[in-house]
């Protein structure tokens, strides 16, 4: 295994030396001058040049990507072009409302989720498992900005229980931050929690048609033994692997929940700044978020070999 | 004479689907004796595992069913138990094997965590008794260095090793019945001839009665004391496994025994059995064998002939006969 | 030729007496988070709205437009409008406790004039010839030429002071922690989240500010805006989408106050290209608006529909100025212009839902006379430099405004101006507007204006549509609060009950 | 004159082993190593040794049984004398021709004269093609044949298999294992080849469609002089089909031998005990079995020495440390055994 | 026997009295009630994008100062916006905006994926190696956040978007056709295509291709669904088809405006998003069912 995990590790230079680039040349190879958009339309043509030098944006293209490459190894990712503040800062400030928004959606979607997959799978094709697809494919398929808003229409300005927006930092008392978190959450971890159910009812059929399983019962070991030991271990193995894979559409998720409940997260700061323009911000929130997905994938696959004998003793 | 251990009376096992209805196991009537072993042989489809599976109670939800029949098990239906005490029955006094023993064990637990499992299933005994037991069954298996086996995982071991680990864990609560699907198929020669021993040992130490479910009729000739030829859902012939070896009656019997290559004996040419086995979707009306019978006649074809006792312990589905 | 001074406890007294509460903290929602703290830097309006709570002015507005003493006491024009006199307050100390003084302004404004810093705001000083400081509290500031707009103009951020030993200290970082001699002292900025700041105790203003703290918090989605009001996020809000008018009426425990801006809105066109460098094409599109329907949809009958650069919360605003809506005479001009039929042009809108909603109801109207109007949507640095390459027909927009006229059309109109993009160039309007600048009173320049609207109306560079309303919705346990038509948010007087 | 050309190109000293005019087939010396990579940079750390210095040759007309157990490089050494895989070593030698390196379009033309036939008749056909196209494919790739010819040669050739002619126009999944597999017969005789290799070609039917599929390549060899590598882990088929058989164990040929020869007097240890432990349908003939103890070696990692001396019964020290090379010990009889 | 079991189903799946192949799909296809009720539902969303324009009572650009912001009725079925314009008529002709930019993003991301994923697969080797990374690389990309730059920065217009969320959603056909690839490439009949030397070419495009169609087919519907749920996300956030071509996504924004009053605004434009990626979504569901059970496609 350590072989596999030191592969795993050793791709992830490369990768990451491709993501970098891949943000440089969004950033840099698109039209727009960012000078521009930071002095507004009455800046001089002089004041513009000067700027640009500042920032070195007269220097030779393969000049800046050098040196942006310097400055990301250093874990500078830049200044923000309004406000100067650093863009690593920006995002470790963002960090905590995004991360546990993501973690929270992804909790509850596995409660929401893992009953579902494993009654659809048990009862399939019986009323249950019907209810339970079309759970899952409907969820898949509300517009998440949609639900969103319906949720805000229902419960905060109709019967008031929740509130529209904010947050309040965990620092703050637990109760009142998961107080403005639920519909957010709950928002961001439908997706999910369809993927899920779709994903784990197809792995349970699947494992339950393995031969092991016949094996447990001919064992005489009791239905919910060979369900929840034998089969739902088996089953959710990949879905576990999946759902590590779904930190960008996770991350994604949060872009469109955050601006719609105002959460002051990652996704929030990506918004904003693509609209302003902030170059700095918006490639290196893309770059954080891509090695945060990279991470993540690098992890769930280490944890993958840990959980499945198989790869563990090879 | 003593009541056999397994009576099984006319089983029917048909699976209803809104489009279709196959009728897997279509009447079926054997006894297993104390101590002794059954070889259930036919060619694939005719309804060997649905046999066994419906034996332990096991037929696939939810369009698989028991339609008719009885099985007694110590004079008990098991058709008429409830899924608890099924359960309780399984790889306590019945136990199964099953053909593929690649995937047959679960990949994620280890060897000894799987047997274990049935230990505290059906038994009232400590962690620490269990893995005592655990081991002392792989050694009697054969299973060099147990200590050490029932800490690996299945992927861990080969073949033949798995088939063993299965073989163990199946006969750890000494069952009085042990059902055998296939177990050789996919394993060597020589690994075959090692699990077949294997049994055999068993079987004389514990006196567990074995169904030895199989497509090779070699090893019938090695295991059975007595054999069920079935075909297309039903008994074609049954008896002891040296009257139907010594003087098969049944067309289909003597076609099959004849279109075996043998080791010993030269043959010019093989007797080949022309078409194919009838879908069990929809069944001919009479005899099932009639469009590859040699001997076929009207008759066959439009009556479905009984399973007749020709001599005492000899039955025949056959009215040519 | 001094303007009078007002005493500034008049402010600061309730006038029906009722003593509110000092103290608490005041929660507003703001329509997107701030970009730089440093007025000196800014470029975008949300800063300015901020501005005014940190820093003071040399020169203070009122609710209706008048100016008042801030950090300058007295002011004073020469004859030939080139030479002004400042007097500044003693006494006064920026938060980091150092002292206010004619340094400090001199100091601000040679930062801003410095090409090096490329400051957006050095166009608002590039008359200012040489700034002298006699004493401590007095500075002369020396124009080129006669500038009337000069006071109206430090009202704005240019004339906002920031502690330069702060700023040199802290150099790129001042523009996230700002130091003024405001009513209010910054605290922290979480981008995004909120922005925090803190009653300054030490102000120069007696009873000033009432409230201990107020955070800025933005709300992106416009539509959550009055969520959050009703469910108490916030306290109030700067502005709110229009269509939310009638709920806010409904809503028994919210106020709300509106007042026409300063600025207006238009479409301006293309000169120097067809369809639009004939001038039969442009005055059909300007009779073929209806600004009364789109006062009605997109504004809910708050817009004043208009036809100049002058908004009537402005003095220059004349209500003779006007135009006919009359889809016949636009037909007429489409015949003079030889394309009875109609023709095709490409309009470039801001990506903003209000500007596309304004965009398509434009594009409805001139369907009607057989014109083509086809939107192409840009975001804001897109659309600068699109419209800076000459490559468009048309774009719609508008300006926020300020209290001067001058402000609110120099730059728009004269020829080669910066905001001239349709390359109007009329030589008598370039010389009535020099004129207007170099006159004092409010009466000649009123004259003026109106002269050069009327020549605008005939030549339509742009049409003009109207003005829209600034609007402001507190809860009301939110007293002393006041709408300003420049849209600036002033909380030294507001003070929240419990 | 270009054969002679072919043979100097190809550089095989043929003058050693003098080349026998009746046999189609010769293999030599032929091994197939894998790689196996491992590590964190997936380096190259061993091989396996699938097929490690076979030698054997099929005659014209001709049958050769090759057994063994899973593993042991029976589908490698037919893989590799089809030219699906590159042979690390070693010289095949077809109808005098050198074509263990050969490339591009010779190898093209010269597979015209060797075909395969598999093991999963539900595999080996394209489910996406009907069977029409399925039998003509070679040809249509490998020859000029007219549209109308063709189709010709496709009902030929279903007739000659025993399929009927309307079978052309449906898909695979209409046909039982035994029929699919006359299928894959009838796609292997359409460019007239003269060697076939079947892996397995019977072994996943049931007995009675097995024993059709048997009595079929019978007649086929027969009637259109056909030979055949016979590749099977059944015995007692092996031992019905064959002329001449060869026994693998672990890469390595143990035995090569005539059938009567082999099946009456096995002289390999492995090869005997292989023989004893097929089980026979008969209650009459009862056998002295015996029983190997533990599993076939990893193939990665073989033994030292004899290769089997590790289930080996008679196991001497020599075996441990010498490899045995096959040595003809009977007329005909080649064992790679220090017992003889 | 594994392979004689599979036989013994093979008997019953065989179809009655020689029914075509065409037949057969058709009749899986009607007992399959995800796919009978995707496929209705596509297809009604089809009509209404092709015919029924031209059926529609009002004008959808075509604003009414005197009707805006009225609640459906006879005459607007489902409501004025606050333009006046029908409601209905917009969502009717915004079907096409939504429906032309799955079927554009999709085959896109297919004509880059597909013959990448088949190279990669069949080949394998340094090549495969070095895509497999590219794509690990392009998968990491927040998917959104991404589409959403480069919509932005390239402006919003439909082509620009479909490009986009194209650019995002190619690996996964580079992941699916690979692996595909990878399980047909070793199965015997592509042995047996080599052995009869057919070229590389007839290889890939006459055996493995045809037999990837199935989960293609999947991939295609479920990424349709996506497609169409990511560019209506783009609509949203303005970065879409400009107004004032009718865009559910547009819709529902500017509705969103009008929740509180006008709820219907964007009720419409948000149902029928909702159907439509329901219907591929179903589609694509059904079909894996139905015709390849055992594949387990990774949704993204
Ligand atoms: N889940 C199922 N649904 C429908 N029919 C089934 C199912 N399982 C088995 N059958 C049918 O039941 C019949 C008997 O199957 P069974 O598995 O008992 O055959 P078998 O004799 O064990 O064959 P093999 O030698 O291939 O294992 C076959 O015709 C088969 O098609
Ligand atoms: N392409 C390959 N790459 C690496 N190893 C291989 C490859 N093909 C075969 N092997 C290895 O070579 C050895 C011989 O395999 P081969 O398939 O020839 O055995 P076999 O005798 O045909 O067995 P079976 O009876 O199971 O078909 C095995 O250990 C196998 O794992
Ligand atoms: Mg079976
Ligand atoms: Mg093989």
């Amino acid at each position: 295994m350590s072989s596999y995990i030191g592969r795993r590790l050793l791709w992830f230079i490369p990768v990451s030396f491709l993501l970098v680039t891949f943000t440089f040349m969004l950033i840099h190879i698109v039209p727009g001058n960012p000078a521009h958009s930071i002095l507004g339309e009455e800046a001089s043509e002089e004041a513009v040049l000067l700027l640009e030098a500042k920032l070195g944006l007269d220097q030779p293209l393969y000049v800046q990507y050098f040196r942006y490459l310097g400055d990301i190894v250093q874990g500078d990712f830049g200044n923000s072009l309004y406000g100067s503040q650093a863009v690593i800062d920006l995002i470790v400030t963002r960090l905590p409302v995004t991360v546990e928004l993501s973690l929270l959606a992804i909790i509850v979607s596995l409660f929401i989720s893992v009953p579902i997959g494993i009654l659809s799978a048990k009862y399939q094709n019986s009323w249950i498992d019907h209810l339970g697809r079309f759970m899952a494919l409907a969820g898949a398929a509300i517009p998440t900005f949609w639900l969103a808003l319906i949720m805000v229409f229902v419960f905060s300005v109709t019967v008031q229980w929740f509130p529209a927006l904010g947050w309040v930092p965990l620092s703050e008392g637990v109760g009142s931050n998961l107080y403005y978190l639920i519909m957010p959450v709950f928002c961001l971890s439908l997706p999910l929690a369809a993927m899920e159910s779709r994903m784990l009812r197809g792995e349970m059929l699947e494992v339950l048609s393995q031969v092991y399983i016949q094996v447990a019962k001919a064992k005489g070991l009791k239905q919910k033994t060979v369900l929840m030991s034998h089969a739902l271990r088996n089953a959710i193995l990949p879905v576990v692997t999946i759902v590590g894979l779904q930190m960008g559409g996770l991350l994604s998720g949060a872009v469109i929940v955050e601006s719609i409940f105002s959460l002051p997260g990652m996704g929030q700061l990506v918004l904003n700044a693509i609209v302003q323009r902030d170059y700095p911000v918006v490639s290196g929130t893309v770059l954080f978020m891509g090695i945060t997905i990279l991470l993540t994938n690098l992890l769930v696959d280490i944890v993958y070999a840990f959980l499945d004998p198989r790869i563990r003793y090879s | 004479m003593m009541e056999p251990l397994l009576k099984v009376k006319n089983l029917k096992t048909y699976f209803e689907t809104p489009t279709s209805q196959v009728k897997a196991v279509d009447g079926v009537d054997f006894e297993v004796g104390s101590g002794k072993v059954l070889c259930i042989v036919g060619e694939s489809g005719s309804g060997k595992s649905m046999t066994s599976l419906s034996l332990m109670g096991l037929v696939p939800e939810p369009y698989g069913k028991i339609v008719e029949g009885e099985i007694l098990f110590e004079g008990e239906d098991l058709v008429k138990m409830t899924e608890t005490q099924l359960s309780s029955m399984r790889g306590n006094k019945i136990a199964m094997i099953f053909q593929e023993p690649m995937t047959a064990l679960n990949p994620l637990f280890t060897i000894g965590e799987q047997i274990r499992e049935v230990l505290y299933r059906h038994q009232k005994c400590t962690k620490k008794e269990a893995s005592l037991k655990a081991i002392y069954q792989l050694r009697s298996v054969g299973i060099p260095q147990p200590e050490v086996i029932v800490n690996s995982y299945p992927h861990q071991l080969s073949g033949g090793m798995r088939q063993r680990v299965m073989i163990a864990m199946m006969m750890v609560c000494e069952p009085k019945l042990l059902i055998a699907d296939e177990p050789t198929t996919a394993l060597d020669v020589t690994i075959q001839a090692q699990v077949l021993e294997l049994m055999h040992e068993l079987r004389h130490k514990t006196g567990t009665s074995i169904i030895l479910i199989t497509h090779d009729l070699g090893v019938v000739a090695e295991m059975a004391d007595n054999m069920v030829v079935m075909y297309a859902g039903q008994i074609v012939e049954s008896g002891s496994a040296d009257e139907v070896f010594d003087s098969p009656l049944h067309p289909y019997t003597q076609a099959l025994m004849a279109s075996i290559p043998s080791m010993v004996e030269e043959k010019d040419k093989l007797t080949a059995i022309p078409g194919t086995v009838p879908s069990a979707a929809n069944f001919p009306q009479g005899c099932r064998f009639a469009d590859r019978c040699s001997l076929v006649h009207a008759n066959c074809r439009s009556k479905m002939p009984e399973l007749r006792e020709l001599k005492p312990g000899h039955f025949v589905r056959c009215d040519l006969v | 030729n001094s303007s009078t001074k007002t005493n500034e406890t008049n402010d600061s007294s309730n006038a029906d007496g009722s003593e509110a509460v000092a103290g608490g903290l005041l929660k507003v929602g703001v329509i997107s988070d701030f970009g730089t703290l440093d007025p000196a830097r800014s470029t975008r309006l949300i800063d300015e709205e901020l501005y005014n709570n940190i820093y003071d002015p040399l020169v203070k507005l009122t609710p209706d437009g008048q100016f008042i003493p801030g950090l300058a006491t007295e002011w004073e024009i020469s004859g030939d409008g080139k030479t002004y006199t400042f007097t500044l307050r003693e006494g006064v100390k920026f938060h980091d406790g150092t002292d206010f003084n004619a340094q400090a302004v001199i100091d601000n404004w040679e930062w801003i004039m410095d090409p090096a810093n490329a400051s957006p705001r050095s166009t608002d000083l590039v008359l200012v010839e040489e700034l002298i400081s006699p004493d401590p509290y007095t500075l002369i500031v020396q124009l080129k030429t006669p500038f009337t707009p000069f006071i109206a103009t430090i009202t704005g951020r240019t004339g906002l002071i920031s502690s330069m030993t702060a700023k040199n200290e802290l150099g790129d970082q001042y523009e996230m922690n700002p130091v003024g001699t405001g009513p209010f002292k910054f605290i922290s900025w979480n981008k995004n989240e909120k922005l925090v700041v803190e009653r300054n105790p030490d102000y120069w203003v007696e009873d000033q500010p009432k409230l201990d703290a107020i955070e800025f918090i933005p709300i992106t989605n416009p539509s959550q805006k009055l969520n959050a009001l009703i469910s108490g996020q916030v306290d109030l809000v700067d502005s709110i989408p229009f269509q939310d008018i009638p709920n806010v009426e409904k809503q028994k425990n919210l106020i709300m106050e509106q007042k026409t801006s300063f600025g207006f809105q238009r479409i301006t066109m293309n000169l120097e290209r067809a369809p639009f460098n004939n001038e039969y094409n442009r005055r059909a599109v300007n009779y073929a608006i209806n600004r009364d329907e789109l006062n009605a949809l997109i504004y809910f009958n708050t817009f004043v529909p208009g036809y100049s650069f002058f908004s009537p919360a402005g003095f220059a605003n004349d209500p003779g100025v006007t135009s006919p809506f009359d889809l016949d005479l636009a037909k007429e001009e489409l015949v003079k212009a030889g394309n009875p039929d109609g023709f095709v042009f490409k309009y470039l809108s801001a990506n903003d839902p209000q500007s596309l909603q304004i965009s398509q109801l434009y594009q409805s109207q001139l369907a009607k006379v057989g014109i083509t109007m086809e939107i192409e949507p840009l975001d804001s640095t897109a659309l600068t430099q699109k419209r800076s390459s000459g490559d468009w027909d048309a774009v719609g927009g508008g300006w926020s405004g300020m209290i001067d006229p001058d402000q609110n059309s120099y730059a728009f109109i004269v020829t080669d101006a910066p905001f001239n993009y349709g390359k109007y160039s009329n030589p008598t309007v370039d010389e009535l507007m020099q004129l207007a600048r170099e006159k004092q009173s409010e009466e000649e320049r009123t004259s003026i204006y109106k002269e050069v609207s009327e020549i605008l109306l005939e030549d339509v560079p742009s049409v003009f549509t109207g003005y829209q309303p600034v609007i402001d919705v507190w809860v009301d346990k939110v007293e002393g609060f006041e709408v300003y038509p420049d849209q600036l948010l002033r909380f030294h007087n507001t003070t929240i009950s419990k | 004159m270009t054969e002679q050309i072919l043979r100097l190109i190809d550089g095989h000293a043929e003058t050693d082993h003098a080349h026998s005019e009746d046999y189609l087939l010769e293999v030599r010396n032929v091994k197939m190593y894998f790689p196996i990579t491992g590590g964190v940079l997936k380096k190259r750390v061993g091989e396996v040794k699938a097929v490690d210095d076979v030698s054997f040759s099929i005659k014209k007309g001709e049958t050769f049984g090759l057994v063994g157990e899973s593993g042991c490089g029976k589908s490698t050494t037919g893989r590799v004398i089809m030219r699906l895989y590159e042979p690390t070593e070693g010289a095949i030698i077809f109808d005098g021709k050198n074509i263990s390196n050969i490339k591009g379009e010779r190898l093209r033309q010269m597979r015209q004269n060797f075909q395969m036939v598999f093991q999963d008749p539900f595999s080996s056909l394209n489910p996406r093609m009907n069977i029409g196209s399925i039998i003509g494919e070679p040809l249509a790739v490998n020859t000029k044949i007219s549209q109308a010819d063709l189709k010709d040669r496709v009902d030929h050739l279903l007739e000659v298999v025993g399929l009927p002619r309307d079978a052309a126009f449906k898909y695979p999944h209409e046909f039982s294992g035994g029929q699919r597999q006359r299928i894959a017969i009838a796609r292997a005789l359409s460019l007239n080849p003269k060697l076939m290799v079947l892996d397995e070609a019977v072994s996943a039917l049931d007995v009675s469609i097995q024993a059709q599929i048997i009595n079929l390549l019978d007649e086929l060899r027969e009637e259109f002089g056909l030979s055949y590598l016979f590749i099977s882990h059944n015995l007692s088929v092996v031992k019905h089909v064959s002329h001449q058989v060869g026994v693998m164990y672990l890469g390595r040929m143990v035995e090569v031998a005539p059938r009567s020869s082999l099946y009456h007097t096995p002289l390999h240890p492995y090869s005997e005990s292989l023989l004893s432990a097929a089980p026979e349908a008969s209650r009459k003939v009862k056998r002295n079995r015996i029983i190997l103890s533990g599993d076939v070696p990893n193939p990665a990692n073989p033994p030292s020495g004899c290769a089997f001396h590790t289930r080996c019964p008679k196991a001497m020290e020599q075996c441990k440390q010498e490899r045995p090379e096959l040595r003809e010990i009977r007329s005909q009889h080649f064992v790679a055994c220090h017992l003889y | 026997m594994t392979s004689a079991n599979v036989a013994s189903t093979e008997v019953e799946i065989r179809p009655k009295n020689n029914r075509s192949r065409s037949a057969v799909v058709w009749r899986k296809i009607y007992k399959n009630q995800l796919i009978l009720s995707g496929l209705i539902l596509v297809t009604l969303f089809l009509i209404t994008a092709v015919i029924m324009p031209f059926f529609v009572p009002y004008s959808p650009y075509e604003t009414d100062y005197t009707s805006a912001l009225v609640s459906p009725n006879a005459a607007h079925l489902f409501g004025t916006d606050n333009l006046g314009r029908d409601v209905f008529s917009r969502v009717v002709w915004g079907a096409r905006e939504s429906l032309a930019s799955g079927i554009v993003i999709v085959a896109m991301a297919f004509a880059i994926g597909v013959p990448l994923g088949l190279l990669s697969g069949y080949y394998g080797g340094k090549f495969d190696e070095i895509l497999m990374r590219v794509v690990d690389t392009w998968l990491a990309f927040p998917g959104l956040v991404l589409t959403m730059a480069i919509a932005f920065i390239m402006g919003p217009s439909f082509l620009n978007a479909s490009i986009a969320v194209a650019v995002i959603m190619a690996p996964q056909f580079i992941r699916i056709t690979r692996g595909q690839v990878l399980s047909i490439r070793d199965r015997e009949f592509v042995q047996a295509a080599k052995s009869h030397g057919v070229s590389t070419w007839r290889i890939l495009f006459r055996h493995i291709l045809p037999n990837t169609s199935t989960s293609l087919t999947v991939a295609c519907n479920l990424n349709m669904g996506q497609a169409i749920m990511t560019v209506a996300s783009l609509s949203y956030l303005g970065l879409g088809t400009p107004p004032p071509q009718p865009s559910w996504g547009e819709m529902l924004q500017s509705g969103t405006n009008f929740l509180t009053v006008a709820p219907w605004i964007s009720f419409a434009p948000g149902l029928a998003i909702f159907l439509l990626v329901l219907a591929f979504t179903l589609l694509g569901e059904g079909i894996r069912d139905e015709f390849d059970p055992h594949s387990k496609v990774k949704s993204s």
